[in-house]
């Protein structure tokens, strides 16, 4: 069972997850279903939660567990019943209009992403890190930092094209998911009562954001955010 | 604070202060708080009379700090002899306004506003006072501002009409516009001086200069331009003059108007070091510019304050012509013929203020008494109002620069001063001088024409209307403000060499030369000369003296070839039509006619006929006849600029549409920049 | 002591002179128009009627109407004293220079309107409104005229510029001096109502300026105008004369010299008349609207003389 | 007594208020308690503020709490702000009540419920922003400002109608990305103090600690990471072009929320802002940050132009100029050195107590027309409201800097440290824009206020909102002359922790 200490193994274990997690959130871009996308979401967020564990196993860092142990519970499981419970009893059309069509979203997405590695590339060099010579186990999973910077992006993006008001909601948690994968590959995760203050925010966010959800159901009878258009000047 | 002129100073400010105060306090007695601000007022008026009459005979410079509680502010005074001297006249003005406003406020007919304008009127007094002393850039602005803001309390105090309110904005707008160019000009030479008082500009004023200069000579110019109303910044002036009440447009014409003056004096005598010749012609030509034009669109009104108003433009556009030749001067290098200049700027600001505020009050009294300031409905009030009518004629042969009086030792000086620059330059700009003269009598012999038709077409004759009819004489408190005045008129035109000392501080602190000596000759010092020996010379007592003594002639002729005749009164010959009526007299309208048709290139007239008629076009039943003149700097200046502004910017109000897509991409577009270009480097 | 002999001289000189010389223009034009017109002395014996005659006074008239007459006759006499007439120093040029004569008849002129306003009339009114607007109009000329005379000398006292002609021979034949005398010439018709911009004998209401403002005027009063007027069409031909032809002024105020003075003067004046006459016969009187083109010539004649100073 | 204890009072104060107000049952108890609770307040502030005073920086549990110079300028700033909205909110939900506007106000029991949700939500607002400016912790400092984030979103959607649900979902939406912007700094600020400092424990992202060793950060983050705060910090504070949420919410929220959103908001998210220019400025020199603080300042002060120029309602005419006023702000940091912190901070200190008088005149106003438009007003308001429409104008010409009244000093103290050093086309630029939106705001303001008579039912307002008005008018008036010494040696204070000393 030796190679669990070997760092190279971890090292292609993070990447490879990161790159899933990418790929889910080009998905989430070019998905139309609502229910879908929550699940989409939700496996995500799965994803990130291993990506904390394998770096908290390899480091040692006991904050780590409990901040993945988070993630999964509260973005893995518990919010995405929530949102489909908030589906189901609104049962609004399942299919969503975005405001760009799909094939130019998931061009401007790449273009993101390419951007994000720029960024990413400008203040530390993943390559030298990547050599077997100094690969320490302290900067462990450095080049998801790209992955979190795109992630980043791109929800922002989505947030930008997408009519729904869940479907805004859902942009801004995967936006979030960006976040901690870039506090998790950057510092190994904030401190740890910065960490709970932040999902403490984020479940509080999500209740406002749902309760608002349902008073725009409620008087706008549709989703359509495109409708809130009233204030002017 | 301890020599008699800060007790005096200082105790002027606080009798305004309390002025306001108790006006405010006692707001619901119409009757106290009209007697309580006017008492103030005069009490305040007086004690600055003494003081400044204190600094300017001393020339002294006192100077006091007190800090303020706020940061960065201290309240500097200093009575220099330029502060002082404007002090003097806007003393003498809160004087005279003062003990004229006893009697105009007291049938307000809301009671409890007598009040609030008693609080407005010291306040502003209070404000001007600081204008002309304060000696650091921070305090002055803060004086300025806080004068601009109480006049407009004042212009709009009866909010009620929408004219007054539109009048009262579009002041407040332009002083604003004004205050931003003095802001950025105080802080360009806060930049270069290191310190925000007047005395470290002066100091510093050798060092400025190139784009500088220009930039500090251009802003203030405009800033206090706009204060001053010099012609293409005027056009707040005929509305807001006329808006105010009566006593507050004869301060606003008679003083507000002069810190403008003030302001160009202090500016570009003091921190300019050797200013540009082109400075000195931009202001020679904005002055005569102004004179012509004001005087023109004078010529064109019927309403009485307006003409008044654009009166205002002209004379400040007289004075600018005396600060422009003084500016030349120095740069030429004649400081002698500066300081004649400057001295005739000067006596014509203080000229002016008199008889601008006399005639204003003279407005304000037929204003009082007939409530209509059309002149083609008045007429005839020199029977129901000699004193006013005879009052209003000194100040009517005063601003028409007609001798004995006082405008015309100004408007000599100015001449003497145009025709000494002509031989002191070989540059061609020699030939603005005398050209300058030229167009000067052309806008004197035209205000003589405007106020023959202010005096003629308001008092002579038969009255117009029945207003006019049952006009009454005003009280006494408002005959004796008029008459102080008057009596200032009188005093300033037959004893100007006797004033001249006064200038003598000023003319030294700014250009270190003194000339009241060689400008007065004479046995008993009566005879005013311009600087040259053999140069012309004029004496107003002489003159005054003369017409005594000649009178005899007359009346001797009379006793040795004619005999006493009797005289009749009998009606006016009416080529046989039954009796004259106040029909058949010239209206003001007619009066300006041909001056009309001579410059309707200027005025591009435009005039409407409709007859109604039942049977045929030949025999109208009814005919309206309408004429107005064209009004160039609003409409073609300012009306577009604001219609463009306006314009762009309900076109730029799209980016707030309301959609949120809209809106999060500002921010995405705003990030993704960012980030490029904080990686890049 | 000299002071005072010496102005009571020159305002006798003034009082006297001044009706000749409107008789003299008249009986001038009557000859010119072959007729015989009325003796030379006529307007002595007019005064003396209108002084004995009774005097009516319009009833909407005020203390103005009475006080104009005083005004326009002590402007007259006193601007005559200040002006050289016979001898080089004017009794009160110290009192006031050439400014101070324009200014002062510009007084008069601007009590004669009111006074014309008085009366209430649409006459008045017409000739005040058109008297003020003429003046104005032909004001920059005079003072071009004026700046170009008392830059030659470089003073604007008129004694001065006498006396400084003594010295420069021939300088009334500069280009400049020719140019403002012909300027100023132009003013004098204008300023004295002369024909081609108004007509002194008519009394048709379109066409009068002077006239229609002293419509009202009767007994005293009118002696007291039309001998001011006449006395301020002297004084302007005096300050024509002897500011650009001032020889043959005495150079003090004796007997001997004011004689010599006097005679050498009524020459002068006598040329001036016969010139305004000549003028007066060969024109028609201008559309009112017309005149002040006249008077840009005017301007432009002066400004031209201004000009000419410093280019010759 | 361990001075900490005044943090903790501070902080404990409005959580009891809040929850106390929870459970309360009457208007009448709810209104004492709130009352009551920032009066106390404002006397721990005052009393911080003498401590900050005396002994430089006070801190609680190691220094997770901590308050120096500025953070106790900024509590002071907040607990007045409250205490007068508090004030002037008695009176505007009593006048409310008796206007119906709580849709199907079925015996009291839906205004209660509302009312309750008021008075129990704004002790929480107010604590998370006591929490910002108190948090040593620059993570807990982002809590906290997502936390005030979170409290005032049903604040704007108080009344429930479409509009203010469409105004609390943008500033739900823009200012969560906005945040998540500044989290992502606040991450690059940690991770390249994170190299220098390699310690795990929460004093890793404490300022005390960063600021000390702030010179050996690494460039590119710090770059990168001020960028990012500028932006999530910006949309906060309503900076151009991140300022689209805020007309909208301030329109549609209750008066006193408008109020303290305008000059609360605005002073904690400027707060976090100073805190990450004072790490910058150490890392980076200052050239980098003000260059970037004056292009938005400027595009903040011309945004607001177009917008006061052409207005319909008087109530988004205000939110524009705290717009302008952020701008005017970031452009006092930008300018820099020594007078241009100081006027930044002298600028905010006026501003918290001018911003508030303006909304209260506006909310009496808009509560006496039924409506915000200035279509609807047909002028002359001095009339049927003699205290309001005076002190509208008078708070309309200190809020556009119009010389006799404070906001001029404090501007002209930013200009001043503008033309020295050296920044000459951004101060003349301000000086221009500054002038328009004075001409914009008095047209529209004097129109509103002056005029005939428009027969209007007399108001008689009710006594906590006139209290509150001539309170802050006459503190404006007095501020016009006389600024009490501790309180300015407390701004220069904190002006020499905000320029990096």
């Amino acid at each position: 069972m030796h190679f669990f200490q070997d760092p190279q193994f971890g090292n292609r274990i993070i990447t490879l997850m990161a790159a899933f997690v990418l790929v889910l959130q080009i998905a989430m871009v070019g998905q139309r279903w609502l229910v879908t996308n929550i699940r989409v979401f939700a496996a995500q967020s799965f994803l990130l939660a291993g990506i904390a564990n394998t770096i908290a196993y390899f480091n040692h860092a006991p904050h780590l567990y409990i901040a993945a142990f988070l993630t999964f519970t509260l973005k893995a499981v518990a919010l995405p019943i929530v949102l489909e419970r908030l589906v189901k009893r609104i049962d609004i059309g399942q299919e969503i209009a975005p405001l760009v069509n799909v094939p130019l979203s998931l061009l401007i997405s790449g273009g993101l992403t390419t951007v994000g590695y720029v960024v990413a590339a400008s203040f530390h060099r993943p390559e030298e890190t990547m050599s077997a010579a100094n690969l320490s186990v302290a900067n462990l999973g450095h080049n998801t930092l790209a992955v979190a910077v795109s992630l980043f992006l791109i929800g922002f993006y989505m947030m930008i094209t997408r009519r729904k008001a869940i479907m805004q909601v859902l942009a801004l948690l995967s936006l979030e998911n960006g976040l901690f994968l870039a506090a998790i590959s950057l510092t190994y995760g904030m401190p740890l009562i910065v960490e709970l203050g932040i999902f403490f925010d984020l479940l509080v966010a999500v209740m406002v954001l749902g309760i608002l959800v349902y008073r725009i159901q409620e008087t706008f009878d549709s989703m359509d955010v495109s409708k809130l258009s009233r204030l002017r000047g | 604070m301890s020599s008699p002129l800060g007790y005096t100073f200082f105790g002027g400010l606080l009798a305004y202060a309390v002025g306001a105060i108790a006006s405010l306090i006692s707001g619901r007695i119409a009757n106290l708080a009209r007697i309580l601000g006017c008492g103030f007022a005069l009490a305040g008026g007086l004690l600055e009379v003494v003081s400044s009459g204190i600094a300017l005979l001393a020339s002294a410079d006192a100077h006091w700090e007190i800090h303020a509680a706020v940061p960065f502010l201290t309240y500097g005074f200093r009575l220099d002899p330029l502060s002082a001297y404007f002090n003097l006249i806007l003393s003498l003005l809160a004087v005279a306004i003062s003990v004229y406003s006893f009697g105009y406020l007291r049938p307000t007919e809301e009671k409890r506003t007598a009040g609030v304008l008693g609080f407005f009127y010291n306040l502003s007094l209070l404000s001007l006072t600081a204008v002309f002393t304060a000696s650091n850039a921070f305090f002055f602005l803060i004086a300025w501002e806080a004068m601009a803001l109480t006049a407009y309390c004042l212009i709009t105090f009866e909010h009620r009409k929408e004219i007054t309110r539109q009048a009262g904005v579009l002041f407040f707008v332009m002083s604003h516009a004004g205050t931003g160019c003095l802001l950025i000009g105080f802080l360009l030479l806060n930049s270069l001086s290191g310190s925000l008082d007047f005395s470290s500009f002066a100091a510093s004023s050798a060092n400025l200069t190139g784009s500088m200069q220009v930039a500090v000579i251009l802003l203030f110019f405009a800033g206090f331009g706009v204060k001053a109303g010099i012609i293409p910044l005027h056009i707040w002036l005929p509305e807001a003059h006329p808006a105010a009440p009566s006593h507050i447009s004869a301060l606003m014409s008679g003083i507000v108007i002069k810190t403008g003056i003030y302001g160009l004096a202090r500016v570009m005598f003091e921190f300019l070091g050797v200013p540009p010749l082109w400075a000195g012609t931009m202001i020679l030509g904005f002055g005569v510019v102004s004179a012509l034009l004001g005087v023109l669109y004078a010529l064109m009104e019927h309403d009485l304050k307006r003409l008044l108003a654009y009166h205002s433009i002209e004379n400040i556009g007289i004075i600018l012509i005396g600060f422009g030749a003084s500016l030349m001067f120095i740069t030429l290098g004649h400081p002698r013929f500066a300081a004649i200049a400057l001295i005739a700027g000067l006596f014509h600001t203080l000229n002016h203020a008199v008889f601008k505020c006399l005639l204003f009050l003279g407005a304000g009294s037929v204003l009082h008494a007939t409530h209509t300031r059309n002149m083609e409905k008045l007429g005839g009030l020199i029977r129901r109002m000699p004193q006013t009518a005879l009052l209003f004629l000194i100040g009517a042969i005063a601003i028409s620069g007609l001798p004995p009086l006082n405008g015309f030792v100004s408007e000599w000086l100015t001449y003497q001063a145009l025709l000494a620059g002509f031989g002191s330059t070989e540059k061609l700009t020699r030939i603005l001088f005398p050209v300058a003269g030229s167009l000067l009598a052309l806008t004197a012999a035209l205000a003589a024409t405007c106020f023959v038709k202010a005096f003629g077409i308001t008092f002579l004759a038969l009255p117009r209307s029945k207003e006019a009819e049952t006009a009454h004489e005003c009280g006494f408190s408002m005959v004796a403000g008029m008459g102080i005045l008057a009596a200032l008129c009188v005093a300033l035109g037959l004893g100007a060499t006797w004033f001249l000392p006064a200038f003598d501080g000023i003319t030294q602190r700014l250009l270190g030369v003194r000339m009241s000596g060689d400008l007065v000759a004479g046995a008993r010092g009566l005879i005013l000369t311009a600087g040259s020996p053999r140069g012309g010379s004029v004496s107003t007592a002489g003159i005054a003296a003369m017409f005594v003594i000649l009178s005899a002639v007359p009346g001797m002729l009379w006793l040795f070839w004619g005999r006493k005749g009797n005289r009749e009164i009998r009606p006016t010959w009416d080529c046989g039509l039954p009796g004259l009526t106040a029909e058949n007299e010239y209206t003001a309208f007619a009066f300006s006619k041909p001056l009309r048709m001579i410059f309707a290139a200027l005025y591009q007239p435009r005039r409407e006929i409709q007859a109604e008629y039942d049977v045929s076009p030949y025999y109208p039943t009814a005919i309206r006849f309408d004429s107005e003149i064209e009004s160039p700097f609003e409409d073609r200046l300012y009306a577009p600029v604001q219609r463009l502004v306006l314009k762009i910017a309900t076109r730029m109000r799209g980016i707030q549409a309301g959609s949120i897509h809209a809106y999060l991409a500002y921010i995405f577009v705003t990030l993704i920049i960012l980030l490029l270009f904080g990686v890049r480097s | 002591m000299n002071i005072i002999l010496a102005t009571l001289a020159q305002l006798l000189l003034f009082l006297i002179i001044a009706p000749l010389v409107t008789g003299v223009i008249r009986t001038m034009k009557a000859r010119f128009q072959t007729r015989r017109g009325s003796p030379i002395w006529q307007p002595y014996r007019d005064l003396h009627k209108l002084l004995r005659k009774d005097m009516v006074i319009p009833d909407t008239a005020s203390w103005l109407f009475s006080a104009t007459p005083y005004v326009v006759f002590l402007t007259a006499a006193m601007v005559g004293l200040m002006i050289p007439m016979v001898a080089a120093d004017a009794p009160l040029s110290l009192f006031g220079g050439v400014l101070a004569v324009v200014y002062l008849l510009a007084l008069g002129r601007f009590f004669l309107a009111l006074g014309g306003l008085d009366t209430g009339s649409s006459f008045g009114g017409l000739g005040s409104s058109r008297e003020m607007t003429i003046s104005a109009i032909a004001e920059p000329a005079m003072m071009v005229a004026i700046f170009t005379v008392a830059i030659a000398a470089n003073s604007t006292n008129l004694s001065e510029v006498a006396k400084s002609a003594v010295g420069q021979s021939w300088r009334f034949l500069a280009p400049s001096q020719m140019l403002a005398f012909g300027a100023m010439f132009i003013v004098l018709i204008a300023e004295t109502g002369r024909i081609p911009v108004d007509n002194p004998a008519t009394h048709l209401e379109l066409t009068m300026i002077h006239e229609a403002m002293i419509l009202e005027y009767s007994g005293p009063y009118l002696a007291l105008i039309e001998w001011g007027a006449s006395l301020k069409q002297l004084v302007l031909m005096t300050l024509l004369v002897n500011t650009f032809f001032p020889f043959g002024l005495s150079p003090a105020w004796n007997a001997q010299g004011v004689a010599i003075g006097l005679a050498f003067y009524l020459i002068k004046i006598a040329i001036i008349c016969c010139l305004i006459v000549m003028v007066e016969t060969t024109n028609a009187k201008m559309r009112l609207f017309r005149v002040p083109e006249l008077l840009a010539v005017a301007f432009i004649l002066g400004a031209l003389a201004l000009i000419s100073t410093f280019l010759f | 007594m361990n001075p900490g204890i005044v943090l903790f009072a501070i902080l404990a104060i409005p959580l009891a208020a809040g929850a106390l107000s929870f459970a309360a049952r009457r208007r009448r108890t709810m209104e004492a308690i709130n009352l009551c609770a920032f009066v106390a307040l404002l006397g721990c502030a005052v009393l911080l503020a003498s401590q900050v005073l005396h002994a430089g920086s006070v801190s609680m549990w190691n220094g997770f709490l901590a308050a120096d110079s500025l953070s106790a300028l900024m509590v002071l700033l907040t607990a007045f702000v409250a205490l007068a909205c508090s004030v002037y909110a008695v009176g505007y939900f009593r006048e409310d009540e008796q206007n119906h506007v709580f849709e199907a106000d079925v015996l009291g029991a839906v205004t209660i419920s509302s009312l309750r949700r008021y008075y129990s939500l704004t002790p929480l607002f107010v604590f998370a922003m006591l929490l910002v400016a108190l948090a040593n912790n620059l993570g807990v400092m982002w809590v906290a400002i997502e936390a005030t984030t979170l409290a005032s979103v049903f604040l704007i959607s108080f009344y429930g109608r479409a509009t203010s649900i469409e105004a609390a979902w943008k500033y739900a939406m823009i200012g969560g990305v906005g945040l998540s912007m500044a989290l992502f700094g606040t991450i690059l600020t940690y991770y390249s103090a994170h190299r220098v400092l390699e310690t795990e424990t929460l004093a890793g992202l404490n300022w005390s600690v960063l600021v000390t060793n702030a010179a050996q950060f690494e460039k590119t983050t710090m770059r990168l990471a001020f960028i990012l705060i500028l932006l999530g910090y910006g949309t906060k504070a309503g900076i151009a072009p991140m300022h689209t949420w805020k007309p909208d919410a301030y329109s549609e929220a209750p008066v006193p929320v408008a109020a303290m959103l305008a000059a609360a908001v605005l002073n904690c998210a400027l707060y976090g802002l100073i805190r990450f220019y004072v790490l910058t400025t150490k890392c980076l020199g200052p050239q980098f940050a003000s260059q970037l603080l004056i292009v938005f300042g400027l595009l903040s002060v011309g945004v607001a132009v177009p917008f006061v120029l052409v207005q319909r309602s008087f109530r988004r005419i205000l939110a524009y100029s705290s717009i302008d006023h952020g701008g005017i702000m970031i452009l006092g940091l930008g300018f820099g050195g020594a007078l241009g912190a100081l006027g930044m901070l002298l600028h905010l200190t006026y501003h918290s107590i001018t911003k508030p008088l303006l909304f209260f005149c506006a909310g009496n106003v808009e509560q006496h027309l039924k409506s915000d438009l200035f279509r609807r007003a047909k002028g002359g308001i001095i009339h049927p409201m003699p205290v309001t429409g005076p002190i509208f104008l008078m708070g309309t010409l200190a809020i556009t800097g119009t010389p006799p009244f404070s906001m001029f000093q404090s501007e002209f103290t930013i200009l001043r440290a503008g033309f020295g050093t050296a920044h000459l086309f951004p101060a003349v630029l301000l000086i221009i824009l500054l002038v328009t939106i004075f001409i914009g705001f008095l047209v529209h303001i004097a129109k509103l206020v002056l005029g005939a008579d428009p027969e209007l039912p007399r108001v008689d307002a009710c006594r906590w909102k006139t209290y509150s008005l001539i309170g802050l008018a006459s503190l404006i008036l007095v501020l016009a002359f006389w600024l009490p010494g501790p309180l300015f040696q407390l701004i220069r204070e904190a002006a020499r922790v905000a320029g990096g000393q």
